[in-house]
Order: C-alpha cells, then structure tokens, then sequence
C-alpha cells in the first residue's frame, strides 16, 4: 500500500515546472552520423537485429536513430546536421497513460519513462501516441544464432515477440552508479557514468548527466540559449536538448 | 352511380392498404406460428453447401491463421512503424458499428413506438451479438500478447495491479464489455416468449433445445409484466449505453496526440458512422432472409424497406454533415501536419478510398433513396446497403492505416501493407455470416407475439371519404 | 382451466367468476401475447423488476468507485502517468457510467429470473393453445364449487374447461 | 511468473525502495532466450554478478584503438573505448562497438582444417600437431625465397615475428595490404610527403587546431587512416563552446559522410582537383600581395574553374576564406587520389598548406610521430606491389603462400588477378579467423584466435601527438578450437629447425612479445616502466599499451615547398563510359565487416541504406535515364559489369556514380554471403604514380535491367524526398 507520505511527494512531482532528475544534450554541429551510438546501443541493450526486408518495412529496433535531410538542389544541396532521435524521456510523456496496463510508467524516482516489458501486452498505444515515433515493438521473435547470445547483457531484459521497448537512458548503468554512491555514502559524481551513446561517441557529441544539478555539465550546457527541444509546444516536456549549430 | 365507384375505390384502397401493411392483414396467431416454425426447419441443400464453404473459410482464415501469428508474432501482419495499428482495429471499429443497427431498431424504434419494427428487432438484435463477437475477434487479434490479454481485466492479481483507467483502450474494455452481455440480455428477454411457442409445437432435439431456453414460461400475468417491465427498462437504458460505445472507441483516435486524430467531434462522428454502416448492414441481412427463408415474405415488407431506407437517407446525410464539420475544422485550423496528412489522405497513394468513401457513404444514397420506389425494392436497397458499409470501412480504413503514416516525424513516414490481416479479417465475415445462419435455423427470427401485438392494435379507421390506418395504445 | 378464444369472453368471465365470489387471487390468466391487466379488468401485478435494477445500478457504482477512487490507491507505490493525477478527472465519469449501466442491466435481467421464479422446468398447469393466442384462465377452487363454475364457464363461451393437470411443458 | 516465486518474497522486496518497486511487475511466459528469472526482478535493477574490464586494442581497422571489455561469467560483454589510450580517449566508431559480433560470430572457422580439393568445398578437420607439422613442412620443404608471407594491416607483432623470421631465413620480407590501406591511397600520402618534406611518412593533420579546413575528397570522417581520432580533431574544429567555430570545406564530386558536415561542398569535376589546389593557392597568394610563389605561378583560376566546373567567383571567395584565416589546413586524401595524377594533387594540396604555413605548427600539418619500439615508417604495400606480387605468382617463384589478416579474394580488384595467380602456387596455408573467400581457396585454414582473444600489439601509424604501442590481450578464453598463428609459427619453426629454429627462438608468443617490448622497460618519457619484464608486461596489458608522454610529432621540412613547380594536369580516365565511377569504402562496413549483423543493420550514414549495396545517381541524370529509386541498373566497366539497385543521391554530380565498397561477399559466413556486389570488380588496373591503384580512374556505363530490388532503407522516401506523398 501506498502510504500518504508517498503520495505528498508524488503530488508534489506532479508539478509541470519539474526540471527533471537526468537528461542529455546532443550538439548535431559535431555530430558526424557515424552509427557508433546505435552500435553502442545495440550491443548495451540487447537490441535485436532483424534482417534486410524487416528492416527496410520501418520494423529496426534502433532505440536511437541519426535523421538527416536535404536542403537545396544539387549543385547548392547541403545535408541538414544529422540529428539522433532518441527516448526524450517526456517529464510528461504521451505513451504514459495511454497503456492499459501500466506497461509505460513513469519513475518517480528518476523522472524516466520505464518501459516495462513482463507488463507489456503489446497494444502498441504508446508507440501511436509517441509524437517522437522514438518506441519499437518487437514483431517477431527475431533469431540469433549461437553462440551470438553469449554477447548479451545480462543486465538487461531480453525482449521476445509482442512487447515494445524503447531507449531507457541505460537505467541498469544509472541504478549501478547509484547503488555504488550509496555504498560510498555519497551522491553520483557527475560524469562518472553515462549511457552507452555518449560513453561510444567519438566526437563527444552526447552529453548526458543530471539536469536538476545545476553544476552538472549537461544542465550548464542546456542553459546555452541556443538549444532547442523538440516538439516542446506539445507540453511533453522532453529532457533532451539539441544543439542545430552551423 | 358515382357513389358505387367510390365505394368501389375505397375497397379497393383498403385492400390496396391491407397487403402494403404486415399490421394491417392479420393472420391468426396459430399460422404465424407455424409460418414461423416452418421457416425455421426448412434448409435446402444450397443452405449446407454455404455453411460448409463457411466453416472452411472460418477454419483457415480465422483460427488456422490466427494460430500462424500467435505462433510467429505480428510480423505476419503489415503492422509496422509508425502504422502500429491497422486492419484489426479497423475490422473492431467496423464490427462495433454493424452491432449498433440492432440496438437503434430494437431500443431507440421501440421507444419512440415505431411500428414497422416489430417483425425484424430480433433479425437486427442478432446482428448486434454477433457483430460485437467479431469486433472481440479483431481486437484480440491486434494485440502482440493475447495470451496475457486477461491482464486488462480489474481482479486482485499477484502483480498487485489494476488495469490503468487513464487509458482509453480500458474504457474501450468496460464500455464494450457493458454493451455486449447487455445487447445479448436484451436480445433473450423478448425471445422468451417465442422460444415458449417453438416449445409447445416443437419435438425431438429442438423440444429439449427450446424448453431449457424458454426457461418454464407459461405467459401468466405475473410473467408477462416482469418481461415487460424489463424490457421497458432495458430498451432506455442501452441507448445510452450504446452511444457511450462508440464514442469510447473514438476516443481512442481523439485522445492521441497526432495530427488528424486529435479531434472533438470524433464521438458523435463515430456514433453516427456506425449507424449508417449498421443500417446498411440491416437492409442486407433482411434482403437475405427475406429472399431466402420460407414464408418470411409475410412478415418482412416492401413497406419495411421502405422505412429503413428513409432512414438511411436521413442517416447519410447527418454522416455527411459530421465528415464535412471534422474535415473543414482540421482544414482550418492550418496545422502543417494535420494539412499534411490531409493532402495524404487526398491525394497519396490511397487517394482513391478517399473519393470512393465519399461516393459509398454521401453520393449514392442520395442518389437513389429519395426514390419511393427504388426505397421499396429489396435489389437495390441491399446495394445501396452494400456500397455503404464498403465506403464506411474505407473511412475506418483511412482514419486508422492511412492516417497513422503521417507524424510529426517525417524521417519515419511509411506505407502500411496489410499481410495475414486480409485472412483474419475475411475470416470475421465468415464467421458472422455463419452464427447468423445458424442462428436463423434454431431460434425464432420473427418475435411473433409482438406482431400479432401490433396487428391487434392496428386497424382502419374511415375519416369522411377516406380511409386511414390508426394504431392504438396497447403499452 | 378454461380456454378462451378472444379477449371479450374471457374479460366478462372473470367478471362473472368475480361476482359469484371466486377472489382474484384464485384466478390466473395464462396469454401467448402481453394482455394487460386493464383489458381483463385484473388488480395491477406487482413487480420488483425495477426495484432490483435500481439495487443493482447502486452496486454497478460502488464498483465503479472502487474502480475509480480505490483501485488508485492500492499499489505498492503511487504509478504516476504522464503527469495525470491518481484519480484523473474525467475518466472517472466514464468508469463511474459504464459500470452503473452495467448493474442496473444484469440486475434488471435477474429480476425477471427472480420475479417469475425462472429458470422452472417442474411440471405446471398449462395448454400449448395459449401460444396460439388463446387466452386460458386458471382457478382454484373447491371441489363443491366446480360443477358451478364449469357450466357458467361454459355459458360464457369458454371453449373447453377442464381439470387442469400439471404436465411437463 | 516463475514457480519458484513466493507472494511473501514478493512483499519482501517491495521494501526496497521506490527505484526499484517502480517497476516490479506481474508474471508473464519466461523469455525464450535466457535463463529462466522471476520477472519480479527485472535485470536492470538487479546485480547479475561482478564484471571484469580488460584492456586490450581494436582488431576491426589498423588504427590501434585502446579498448576496455566487459566481461562477465567469461563471455565478452560489451566494448568501450580505452580512455587512457592517447589514441581514442576512451572513444570507438561503430566498428569497434560490433567486433563483438565478430567473436561470437556463427560463422567462425573453428578448427584447422585441411581441404579435400584446391577450390572445393569439403574439408576434413586436423589436429593442431598435425597442422604445425604441415606448417613446419612448408616451411622447410620449399627454398627461403619461395615462401611468401601476406598480411594484413593488423597486428603488427605478428608481422615483426614474420618479418624476424624473414630477415633470419631469407624468406621474402612479409607484404601486408589491406583494401582500406588501398583506398586511402597510403603510398601517395608518403610519396608526396617524402617529395615535398624530404621524408617519407605518414602526414598528420591537426584538424582540431585548424580554423579552416579544405579537404580535398580526405574522407578523414568515415575511415581514413584514423577515424576515431580524426573524428575527435572535427568536433575539435566545430568547438564552439571554448573557441570561434571552425570552418570546413570539402572538395569532392560526390557528398561523402564527410562532405555532409560540411559548411560549404564544392563540387568538382573528378581530376581537376590539383589544378583547383593550385588556382586557390594562386588567388590566396595574389591577395597576400607580394609575388606569386613559383608552386602556383603556372596555373591560372580562369582556365581552372572552367576545368574544373567551379566559378572563378566561387575560387576567389574560398581563396579569401584560406588566406584570411590564421590557421587554415588542407587535406589531400580519398577518391582525389586514387587518380592517374593522385601523386600530384597530394602534393599540389599539401603545397596549398604554404599559404597559411601551417607546417608543424598547431592547427596544421606534420608527420605522424613513430610509435616506441619503431625504427622505420612502414607504409602497407600499393596495389602495384601487390600486383608484382601476382605476377610472381604467376612466374612460380612463389611456391607457399601464407595469408593471414586480410582477403584479397575479396579486397583486390579482381583485374588484379590474384585469383587466376594462387593456380601457380602449390601451397596455400591461411590462417583466417572467419571462412572468408581466400580461406576457403587455401590448401590449409589454421584458425587465428580472434582479436579479443589474442595477445599482441599494434603500432599506432597516425592519429595521436604521442608514439603509442596499443597493447592487446585476450579477454576470454578462446571460444574455439583455435590457436594463435604466432605461437603456429613459433612452433612450426622450432620443428623445422635450422635458421628457421634460431629465428624465433621463444617458448611462445608472450615470450615472443616480452623481447619486443624488453626495449621500452625503462625507456625515458614512457608511461609506464617496470624493473623486470613480468612487471613491466603486466602493466602493458593492464594499461593497454605503453606510449610516450610528450609530442614526438615530425616537423616537416618546408623549405623550399613554394619555390618548387606542381603539375596541374588533370587525370586521365580509363574506360569508354559517360559516368566517372567513385567506389568509396562504406563507414559503417569498410572492408571486413560485413558478417558482423549489427554493422549490416546500421544505416549508411549518407543513405541510410541496411543490408545492400547500391548505385549513387543525381536525380537529374536519373531522371534523364528514366531511373527511379530501386531500379537495378547494370554498371559496365572496362573489367567487368555488376548489378546493383539505384539510390538517387541529390548530392553527387550528374556525370558520376558512386557505390560502396564493402558488401559482395561470395564466403565469409551467412550474414556477408550473396549480399551485395563488390565494386572493387570493376576496376581496371591502373596505378597512379605512386603506385596506388587509381580507383577514382575510370569512367563506366548504365544500362538499365528493368529488375526492381526495394534497398532497405531507414529513411522515409515519403518523408525526406516527398516521393509518394502525392502531387502537389
């Protein structure tokens, strides 16, 4: 049962002004679109690959995407900053209360979207209801072959067919940090961890860390006036900045 | 001189009168009652080699192909991102709206004491049951783990968790689950009766069949005044209960985020768009059994064609109202997606079911049924029938697959291509014609005491010169 | 028993049967179509089929405020939804109304069950030409009474009247 | 819900905080793959056991990249980047992500085996005393001369024992090639450094000090010589947040990964690259003021930019933008080398460097630092060395050849020949990790062990300040039954005896390893020294590597670089054919990764295209021709014709075509075979001066197939071209 203190707090975190607890900032000027974070991803999450015609029908598991568009005509065409799509992790997330079944949740205690998957019976509402289109369902089991599971982390939840899924923030590498600053006695030092995306890019342009720390080099950086969030007329509360540059 | 031919015309107007209307020409009740009987126990050949074409149909695309996607997950199915719904909840969307043909003639008709129901609520009834079972069908269908699907259910679990009543797809689960045991109740109560008549002239399997359904009813006063107090009750209170369905189910679109969905009219919309396809639906299944079934020429009318079809033009032209109010909003409103996806709808690739939706659901029923006469004729009202339900299908169509290809994402802009969907969903059709079959051969199709109710309250009545038909309050 | 043809005869019987002194309570009418205590000049049934699916529409609310305002409070831990409160506002309304219709409808359905004792396959007193529209009057009376009742009945234009035997229907 | 899983325990661990209740969850069926766990304990806010983190090197390019491994329960887990490797701070590319899935690949060779039939397929497995022996023979049987040695650009203490055992016995020095090294034209780069500067070696670009970047076709974002570190210097050169936000120009006639980051792409006509150099050089010069040096003095901008299809307007503004930037740098590389005149647009770019004398300063160019225990710049061996190669093949000088770490099967052009030589050799002896094409021609597959389970080092050829050592160790036991061709070698030598004996005298590779860094114990300026070998390797493998602490990067000897004349010709192209053919190695693949799932699964990052390879065209060229999207067209060139479906590219010039080197695989296991063509097919053989092979050197025709194959994009066709959205 939830006691009443819970709920005070929770009430409280209800708030449209909450800034959040983690966040990331992405700078697409030095974003080179070299998949290093998707592979990143891939192998840190237990992604399942799916083969060329599934992949070509919109079904890829990539939990991040890099977006890029063309601007102009040959011989003036430019290609717009590769732009990687991830989670945004919504303060206040569509997917949320669309899911019958409490599948999509949010953390009070992270300020993270969870996606649980053993509560998942596939509706896939969340995935229609996601404006960033950012959540991918598993259509199929999808093979991998021995001795390839031996790669996998076992950290984290292995999908089968009917479940969505979709970027966690490596929530398994935020609970190991924490657990250890507990141990410690002390608070996650900023930067002593991060995702596999920006731990992987070579050009250093993800930055993840703790945006309700104003030290924190992710919320100084998302104090740059030139970042953008997407979509944030919707009131979704995105807790990812990027920075178009150029 | 002149007096006898008038005298002669009026004979003549009464007659005329007498066979237009089925409350007009009585038969005594012993004839309907075996009319009635006869109908149902007579199956010609043609009747079984349908019904086995049927069960095969059903066998293969519902279960065996159902089996294939549970087996090997939605990959079979065109789902894909970002149409992560499609055929099947197009199919759910349709199925609930044929159901709602049943309850407005049998609820909303009996309230408003709208005599030409009386011979086909039951036909209609029956449609809403087994509609309402095909749209469970799809919506099971959709989901990626039905074997979990009892988890959306309110019971003490071990998870220690209660179904999300934030979500709409719940209240989709109370509303649809309300309306299916109360639309089958409501079905039962007025069959009573009927069953008790087959009982008493029936023998063999159908005697024990008929006697365990008729419950022991006798047709005292006592018995008679609870069924009609229930019916009473039930006929008000699932009006409500309908229009609440449909909305929900709208809801599911208008609630979302996304450009096209997220609109206040879709409720009435909705409500409003199942009628149209139920009707439709209705006019065909009574053009069937009419055609078909012995004796059912009695009962079932030109004049109740007639009707129907009157409302279905007046049904049309509400539909055409609620697509132009939704479509001239969103055109205003000028948000680049919503004209986006509006130009998609439009003129992309499925632009043809665009038009063709709206030359089904508007053009042609203008077109013809303002015609007394073509109303009249069963042919061509069950084309008009046919022609509305294909057109209201492609509007599901649209709003559901169509509509989800275009986000505020383009870089995830995709087709749908519907897979396994097309045998599962023929098998739904199936499935539905065949319980109707069934049905129509083991229960009464015609509610015969409540004709002969309304033929006792029916009589001519000479005003002057002119001779007129005049009902009486019996209720 | 005594079978009827119409309406009228069987009206003026149990007028008749009235006046020479057999209570209302010892005559029952059986009919294939809803006849009205009016057209027989019968006392009004009671019925409980309204009362029943008033108790049940109550119940259909309780459970959906259960539903509605419990259930939310139930977890292990408060599940917070895309900053919507616990009990989010207008979804309730929604739950409250189904579940209402809900109740009320079972409930209706059973009161009939209840008020006319079905399901009942005992043996009762019954003619199958009552399903073809004949309306049949049952009464319960002395044995003394019977010869005088069975020739009025019979004056009045019933069309047989017997000793009703109870018989499997 | 596991049985085992009691409501009481349930309760239990409902206590222990909101983090972890937040998700505790119901029952549902057990996942298929993995062991069989309550679901009340998601993975992710459990501890699975401890974890142990091995630093070792990246096998997947020659680079050199440091990486840390996750292992746990003895499987490899997960790779990061070595942050104390001075190389990639702690970064890696995709390729390094995946290499992963090249160790648990399906398709690994996984014992040695001996082939039934030269060619054939059937293969009967040996024992590894029975493989030495075979070595051993080989070896032994055959004069010194008559043994070749092939080898990849990795490792590099592998090659140092081949080339010891070479020097020793008088076998052929090892030649080592790779198709990476090829494209980016490894010989050119050193050829014009060794004219220009006096020096041979390998040009380091300092792009993260630079404030303008022309690149002339350097693909330095994808895979060229560095990637990671190159990478690091670009996001260096946008830094806006600590520095004015560098500048970056790309030259090249279709918009690689690179180009796309580009403030401003020119696109010019293949060949015409050193005359662009030069005419930008002459214009800067001229706004200098002062006289015109002799380098640019014989060119002149109008008769460049009509050559070349860039405005003299255009030529002016890039010449002000060069000139008036304090620290501006121009890189040669890529296509705009691998042309008949490669050699002279190499030096003509470098040359343009005078203009803002950059040499040796930050931001600017010098040569690459060697790393610790290297005496000599090595480079890998031209196309037309390899070709000398074949031809003594051909000649039957060479009776062994030994192959191990690269595929020329499938890396050297075909018209190269290799395929029609290896029938003159008696004996192939591979030593593949994976059944590759060349593998599965050899007489012999030894099985190496594969990278994360080897020992070695690999030298850092360019990309960090300071000379690095990357150090490699195994991280797991090996998965197979496979063994590591040194220790093959040392063995096999041991039993030939002899010079062969004496050459390697070691008791294994680590003893091998240990007398090649003995060197660096207690060398001066290192990052870590020890008083004996044990400690000292110990270090090695836990640091991954050793390097010096302070910049040994070469200034280049510019002297005279003004004063000396350049050829502005432009190149010559072979082949009849009204398209310029650009083969361009694909980022996410390069030459070895295509049997690696979740490399195929990445999106180009150009085209977004998985799985495939495809033909570049611009839309008005496809337009004219009648091509759509998907239309597999026949790509005809002097050597031969290839299939492949169209990608209409908006950024590639109307008179090129472009296609990804990397996929056509006709071995190298489920996820690699009949995938794709391989464009390196249809190149002729012709040679720059260098002897590079001129890849960008051919023109080509389309016909069209009327076949239609859908590429598997990631990319809407709707959303980013607007195609099939309906007309306007």
């Amino acid at each position: 049962m939830a006691t009443l203190a819970d709920l005070k707090i929770s009430e409280v975190k209800l708030s449209e002004e909450q800034t959040g607890k983690w966040g990331m900032v992405i700078d697409q000027d030095i974003c080179t679109g070299c998949q290093a974070c998707v592979a990143a991803c891939a192998m840190e999450n237990n992604i399942s690959f799916v083969g060329e015609e599934d992949s070509g029908y919109g079904r890829s598991m990539h939990w991040i995407r890099i977006e890029r568009f063309w601007e102009g005509e040959y011989p003036e065409v430019k290609m717009t900053p590769n732009q990687p799509i991830l989670c945004q992790q919504c303060g206040s997330a569509p997917c949320e209360p669309v899911c019958p079944v409490f599948a999509t949740v949010h953390s009070q205690a992270e300020q993270l979207n969870l996606q649980v998957y053993n509560r998942c019976v596939g509706t896939r509402y969340c995935a229609n209801n996601c404006p960033y289109q950012v959540r991918s369902f598993n259509w199929r089991d999808y093979e991998r072959p021995e001795p390839l599971p031996n790669q996998l982390n076992p950290d984290v939840t292995v999908r089968r067919r009917g479940v969505m899924e979709k970027c966690t923030f490596c929530i398994q590498r935020i609970q190991k940090a924490q657990d250890q600053a507990k141990g410690e006695g002390r608070e996650v030092v900023d930067g002593e961890f991060t995702t596999a995306c920006a731990q992987a890019c070579p050009a250093s342009a993800i930055t993840f860390g703790r945006v309700d720390d104003p030290e924190s080099l992710v919320s100084r950086l998302t104090e740059q006036n030139y970042g953008v969030k997407h979509l944030e007329e919707l009131g979704t509360l995105p807790r990812v900045t990027y920075f178009k540059g150029g | 001189m002149s007096e006898k031919k008038n005298h002669a015309e009026h004979a003549h107007g009464e007659e005329h009168l007498r066979e237009k209307h089925l409350m007009l020409d009585p038969l005594p009740r012993g004839q309907m009652n075996e009319m009635v009987m006869e109908s149902m126990q007579t199956t010609s050949w043609k009747f079984w080699v349908v019904f086995a074409i049927l069960s095969v149909i059903v066998a293969y695309g519902l279960f065996y192909s159902w089996g294939v996607m549970i087996a090997e997950g939605l990959g079979v199915a065109g789902v894909n991102r970002p149409a992560y719904w499609g055929i099947f909840l197009v199919n759910t969307v349709f199925w609930i709206g044929i159901s709602h043909a049943g309850t407005f003639i049998s609820a909303i008709l009996r309230v408003f004491k709208a005599e030409f129901r009386r011979p086909f609520t039951r036909a209609a009834e029956l449609m809403t049951t087994f509609g309402l079972v095909q749209a469970g069908f799809s919506i099971f269908m959709h989901m990626g783990r039905v074997w979990l699907s009892y988890w959306l259910m309110p019971y003490p679990n071990q998870r220690m968790l209660w179904p999300n009543l934030h979500s709409p797809l719940t209240w989709d689960l109370l509303a649809i689950t309300t309306y299916l045991l109360s639309s089958t109740m409501y079905l039962f109560l007025p069959l009573i009766p009927d069953v008790a008549m087959a009982r008493d002239r029936s023998t063999g399997w159908r005697k024990t069949f008929y006697k365990i359904l008729a419950l022991g009813f006798r047709g005292t006063e006592g018995e008679w005044t609870h069924l009609r107090n229930a019916m009473g009750i039930f006929a008000w209170a699932i009006i409500p209960v309908m229009f609440s369905v449909h909305t929900i189910v709208s809801w599911d679109f208008a609630a979302a985020t996304r450009p096209g969905w997220n609109s206040t009219i879709f409720g009435p919309y909705f409500v409003v768009g199942a009628l149209h396809s139920g009707m439709g639906a209705v006019v065909m299944v009574l053009a069937i059994v009419r055609g078909t079934m012995k004796n059912m020429k009695y009962f079932i009318r030109p004049e109740h064609f007639d009707a129907i079809s009157k409302l279905m033009l007046i049904i049309s032209m509400a539909w055409a109202y609620f697509f132009f109010n939704d479509y001239m909003v969103q055109w205003y409103g000028g948000d680049k997606w919503t004209k986006q996806l509006m130009h998609f709808q439009e003129a992309g690739p499925m632009g043809w079911m665009w038009f063709a939706m709206l030359i089904f659901n508007i053009a042609i029923p203008w077109a013809v049924l303002w015609n007394a006469r073509w109303r009249a004729t069963p042919w061509i009202v069950f084309i008009v029938g046919l022609l509305i339900n294909v057109g209201m299908w492609f509007e599901r169509y649209i709003i559901i697959p169509v509509s989800l290809s275009i986000n505020r994402m383009p870089f995830t802009w995709r087709l749908y291509e519907p897979g396994i969907e097309i045998p599962l969903g023929i098998g739904t059709l199936a499935f539905f014609i065949l319980l109707y079959m069934a049905a129509s051969r083991l229960i009464p199709l015609v509610p015969v005491w409540e004709v002969q109710e309304g033929q006792m309250a029916h009589e001519l009545k000479k005003y002057g010169r002119e001779t007129v038909v005049s009902v009486s309050e019996l209720e | 028993m005594a079978v009827f043809a119409d309406l009228e005869p069987a009206a003026d019987a149990i007028e008749h049967l009235r006046s020479i002194g057999v209570h209302d309570d010892c005559m029952n009418v059986i009919s294939g179509i809803p006849v009205t205590e009016a057209m027989l000049g019968r006392p009004s049934q009671w019925t409980n089929v309204p009362r029943i699916a008033l108790g049940g529409a109550a119940l259909g609310f309780l459970g959906g405020f259960f539903l509605a305002y419990v259930t939310p409070y139930l977890y292990p831990y408060p599940i917070q939804v895309g900053t919507q409160a616990f009990v989010p506002g207008p979804p309730t309304v929604v739950v409250l109304f189904e579940l209402t219709m809900l109740g009320m409808l079972l409930a209706t359905f059973l009161g009939v069950f209840l008020d006319s004792l079905f399901p009942n396959y005992r043996p009762m007193k019954y003619v199958p030409e009552v399903s073809d529209g004949k309306i049949a009057i049952l009464i319960e009376c002395s044995v003394m009474d019977e010869k005088k009742l069975t020739d009025a009945l019979n004056k009045l234009g019933a069309e047989s009247v017997q000793q009703a035997e109870a018989q499997h229907l | 819900m596991s049985e085992q899983f009691s409501r009481r325990d349930f309760l239990k661990l409902a206590g222990v905080g909101a983090a972890t209740t937040a998700v505790l969850t119901g029952c549902g069926p057990a996942s298929r793959y993995v062991k069989r766990e309550p679901y009340m304990q998601m993975p992710e806010y459990n501890y699975n056991g401890q974890s142990t983190y091995y630093a070792t090197t990246c096998r997947e390019c020659a680079a050199g990249c440091g990486l840390i491994v996750r292992t746990s329960q003895g499987r490899a887990i997960k790779t990061e980047g070595n942050a104390n490797n001075p190389l990639n701070l702690g970064k890696t590319c995709a390729r390094g992500q995946a290499t992963l899935h090249g160790l648990y690949n399906p398709d690994r060779v996984t014992d040695p085996l001996k082939r039934i039939s030269r060619g054939g397929a059937s293969t009967q497995v040996m024992e590894w005393d029975a493989a030495i022996q075979a070595v051993a023979d080989a070896l032994k049987d055959n004069q010194p001369e008559e043994i070749a040695f092939l080898m990849g650009m990795a490792p590099d203490h592998l090659f140092d024992l081949v080339s010891d055992l070479a020097k020793a016995t008088g076998m052929n020095a090892p030649i080592r090639f790779g198709a990476l090294g090829m494209f980016e034209s490894r010989a050119t780069l050193s050829k014009a450094a060794e004219n220009l500067f006096g020096e041979a070696s390998l040009p380091f670009f300092d792009v993260g000090g630079a404030q303008v970047v022309f690149s002339f076709g350097a693909n330095f974002l994808e895979t060229w010589l560095s990637p990671v570190s190159y990478t690091r210097g670009f996001a260096g050169l946008r830094e806006a947040r600590t520095k004015q936000r560098g500048k970056f120009v790309q030259f090249e006639s279709r918009m690689s990964q690179t180009g796309g980051k580009a403030d401003e792409w020119i696109s010019l006509r293949p060949g015409s690259e050193a005359l662009v150099a030069l005419a930008i050089g002459r214009l800067a010069s001229e706004l200098r003021g002062g006289p015109i040096p002799r380098a640019f003095s014989n060119v002149d901008p109008l008769d460049a930019a009509s050559k070349s299809g860039v405005k003299l307007e255009r030529l002016e503004h890039l010449a002000e933008m060069f000139a008036g930037s304090k620290g501006a740098l121009a890189i040669p590389g890529g296509a705009a080398l691998g042309q008949s005149n490669g050699l002279a647009v190499a030096e003509a770019v470098l040359a343009l460097n005078a203009i803002s004398d950059n040499f040796g300063k930050p931001g600017g160019i010098y040569l690459s630092a060697l790393a610790p225990n290297q005496t000599e710049y090595q480079r890998p061996a031209s196309a037309k060395e390899m070709r000398e190669l074949v031809q003594k093949m051909f000649d039957g000088k060479i009776k062994v050849l030994f192959v191990h770490g690269v595929n020329p099967l499938f890396e050297l052009p075909t018209s190269l020949e290799f395929r029609g030589a290896i029938k003159y050799v008696s004996q192939i002896i591979s030593f593949a990790t994976f059944p590759d094409e060349t593998a599965r021609e050899a007489d012999y597959v030894f099985p190496d062990h594969h990278g994360l389970e080897s020992w070695g080092y690999q030298r850092v050829a360019t990309g960090s300040a300071q000379p690095v050592l990357s150090g490699a160790q195994p991280v797991v036991s090996p998965y197979y039954n496979t063994r590591a061709t040194a220790d093959v070698l040392i063995a096999a030598a041991q039993l030939a005896g002899g010079t062969f004996a004496e050459a390697l005298p070691f008791k294994d590779e680590v003893e091998f390893l240990q007398s090649k860094a003995a060197s660096l114990m207690n060398a001066a300026d290192g990052s870590i020294s020890a008083a004996d070998i044990n400690t000292f390797m110990a270090y090695f493998q836990q640091h991954g590597g050793y390097w010096k602490l302070s910049d040994a990067r070469g200034i280049p000897n510019a002297a005279d670089v003004l004063n000396r004349t350049f050829s502005a010709e432009e190149a010559q192209f072979a082949g009849e054919g009204e398209f310029f053919f650009i083969p361009f190695v694909s980022p996410t693949l390069a030459e070895a990764g295509a049997n690696k799932p979740w490399l195929q699964e990445l999106p180009d990052p150009t085209t977004t295209v998985m799985w495939n390879t495809w033909v570049e065209m611009n839309p008005e060229t496809a337009h004219e021709l009648g091509i759509e999207n998907d239309d597999v067209v026949k790509v005809v060139s002097e050597a031969a014709e290839l299939e492949a479906p169209v990608y209409v590219y908006p950024a590639i010039r109307p008179d090129t075509i472009a296609m990804p080197f990397g996929q056509g695989h006709t071995a190298y296991g489920r996820y690699a075979e009949q995938r794709g063509v391989n464009p390196a097919d249809l190149l002729g053989q012709h040679f720059n001066e260098a002897g590079d092979l001129a890849f960008a050197g051919m023109k080509v025709k389309i016909e069209k197939t009327g076949k239609k194959k859908p590429l598997s994009r990631l990319e809407s066709l709707m959303g980013v071209y607007g195609i099939g959205l309906g007309e306007e």
